[in-house]
Order: C-alpha cells, then structure tokens, then sequence
C-alpha cells in the first residue's frame, strides 16, 4: 500500500529529502517503517518524533494506506 | 479565538491590541495573561546572529488549534491568541505570542503559562540558530518549570 | 524600572510598547510575561457599572517598588513595569500592568505572578464598586492559586 | 509624644476622618493605638492591616515620636 513520508529539519537534511511516497506491506507499524528508513539510509537518529496524519502516536501505531507519517527531531518551537 | 503562523515580522503588543479591539467581550475578562517569546542575541552562553524558523505546514496550525481548545475548556477561558513566527528572524523579533482572556486571574496565568509549555514540547516548530561557525539545528527546548 | 499609579485611563498595550521601546536591553531578554488586570461589569454576580480606586499616597508607590525590586532580585530579571489605576474606573479600563522581562520563560511567568499576588495581597489599594443599590466597598481579593 | 494616624477606605468612613495628630504616651504598641482609637470611636473592626511609616508592622510594634500610623482595612488593588 501507498502512503506518504515527511521529514523535518535535522532529520530532512540527514536523510536528504523533504518528502517520499513509499510502498509498504500491510500491518506494518510506524516503528517498523522507522527502523527501515533508518536502516536504508544508514542513519542512527535518537530522538525521534512520529506523528500520523498530523496526529503523534506510539510506535506500535499500524499503518493505513494513503497515510501521511512524519518523522522529525525534538521541536524547538517558542 | 486565532491561531496564526506569521512569516513576516509583528509586533506582539500590537496584536494584542487590535485582537482585543476587534471582540466584543470587553467588559467580560478582568484577567488578561500575556507571554512574549522574542530572539535574543545569546544562546547557551553562545553568540547568536539570526535564527531560521521551520515548520510543519498542516500540522503546526491544527495542533496549536488543539491546544487553545483544551485550554479553553480546562480553565473556562473567555479567549484564546497564539501567534507564531516561522522563516527568518532577526535579533529582538517577536518569535511567540500566548494571550488569554479570563474573568479571574488564576485561570488567566495557568492556562498561559500551560499553552506555553504544551507548545515548546509538541508543536512542530524547529530553529535553525545562525553563529560565528554557520548555523546549527537547536536541539531543545530549555525545560518551563 | 517603572513604577506609576496613574489616575486617568491608560491603555496597557500601548504601555508596554512605549516602556519597551525607551530601553536598551533588546535582544537581551528572550521572554517577556505580562499580567493585565481589567474593569469587569459583574463581581461575585452583581452587576458593577463603575469603580473608584484608593490608594496610600506616598506609601503605595514605596511599597510596588519594594514588590518589584525583591523580584528582580529573585528572579534575576532584567526589568519590570508595574502601572496601577486609581480613581474613578470604567468597564473595562486596564486597573494594572504587571510585566517582567528575563532571558527565560520560567522566570518571567513566576515573577509575573507572584508580583501580582503580593500586589494584591499587600499594596494599599482599595476598590469601592458601584452597583445598582449605590456603592460599596471590595471586602476582599479572590485567591490566587 | 505627638503622632498622624490616617485611615482609609471603609475605616476612613466608620471613623469620620482621614487624619489625626494625637498626643500619646510613651512605650505604646500600635495595638494599644488601636484598641484605643476602636474604644473612642466606639467600633467594631475585625480585620485591619497597620503600618508605621509606610511598613507593615506587627501589632506589638512600639511607636515613636513623629511616626506616620495607619490603619486600613484588607487592601483590594489589582
């Protein structure tokens, strides 16, 4: 299934692009679409924050097809 | 209530002021709390010149949104403003804007000071600090209580 | 440092600006609190159509400044503003202005309060409301936490 | 010795006057002041604030010459 991945400041500029549309299996969590980011860009990011459809949610949230999933450092707004 | 992201430069008393002019609830509040980020020219003891402000259009609006409403809610609030600059900002600019409008002053200073610290630790905002050395991504927030 | 009881209508935000404005200490502060406390038309559910303000002459104003000074002395603040009506007060005039300038939000949101608790805990001010039946004195200031 | 007294708001009212210059003894406390000028006045007050020379004092204070007393009831600023 299709969804659609955004990264913010630090994370965006270590990864190299802003946004990516990707195609992944089904009952796939955003921790496991994590890991694999990670692991395809051999990155090692600590602090990271998720968010789905403009909404944060826990690791073991599960993926819909045409979501929107955002990775992104500590903000640091304010 | 007005939530705004602005990538142009304001002036913070400024807004208040034509905000609170354009409502109708004078008469009603008698407790205003107001919170001013602004740009210093200091950073963890180093020198900064500039910042570069990100954000996550979509989200950044919607969750202050969420913010605001909660507050209102929890503390009975008669009004809500947060104001947020992205983009370039220079020294002594207006970097945040937290303005609530209460019957009593209790409500007024928690819900303030609460949007506040919601807002450093979960609206998607970045800044990017300019230094003698370049610039450099700040990688947190300094802790509100 | 600015400490003014004033006996003619004063618009807070304009206040601030103009006090900003004639200092030098831009880009020094990082954060800025500021409490507005204003006219109401009801108080503990009777309806008020005017207020007239008391004070101690001579005493308030050496008081305030003492307020403030233990505060920037706690809270290691670059400034403080403090503005209080007197008079005859209509709905909804600004009665105070309370505001602290810091390098960092915590102190400026704690100062911010606790000037305003000791204010009205403390500063010889007394409000006398009108109401429908005449006038009458304020007994008491609502708690603050 | 001589002293001022001044009241304010509700007090100023009950007492019927502003200020006073009275002639008191030595070794008076401002609670002795009190009890005296509640007696003359013949009032009842339960909660007054005091000071001497614009600073809050306790009620054992003892006054001296040319001091500036004041009572005043619980203050409502703000």
């Amino acid at each position: 299934m299709q969804i659609t991945v955004k990264y913010f400041a630090s994370l965006r500029e270590l990864v190299g692009e802003a946004v990516a549309s990707l195609d992944i299996d089904d009952s796939v969590t955003v921790n496991d679409l994590w890991q694999k980011i990670l692991s395809d860009h051999q990155l090692e990011f600590e602090q990271v924050m998720m968010t789905v459809n403009h909404e944060y949610v826990k690791p073991e949230h599960e993926l819909k097809s045409g979501d929107e999933v955002a990775f992104f450092p500590p903000v640091t707004g304010g | 209530m007005l939530i705004e992201i602005r990538n142009k430069a304001f002036n913070a008393w400024t807004e208040v002021q034509i905000y609170q002019d354009s409502q109708s609830f004078r008469g009603q509040y008698g407790a205003i709390a107001t919170f001013v980020g602004s740009m210093r020219d200091f950073n963890e003891d180093k020198k900064v010149t500039g910042m570069t402000l990100e954000h996550y259009p979509g989200m950044t609006e919607k969750h202050l949104e969420a913010i605001a409403k909660d507050a209102i809610g929890k503390w009975k609030l008669l009004d809500v403003l947060i104001l947020h600059r992205i983009g370039k900002v220079k020294i002594g600019e207006d970097i945040v804007l937290v303005v609530t409008w209460s019957a009593h002053r209790k409500e007024a200073f928690e819900s303030c000071r609460a949007i506040m610290e919601q807002l450093k630790s979960s609206a998607p905002f970045w800044k990017r600090e300019d230094i003698k050395a370049g610039s450099k991504w700040v990688e947190k927030n300094t802790p509100g209580y």
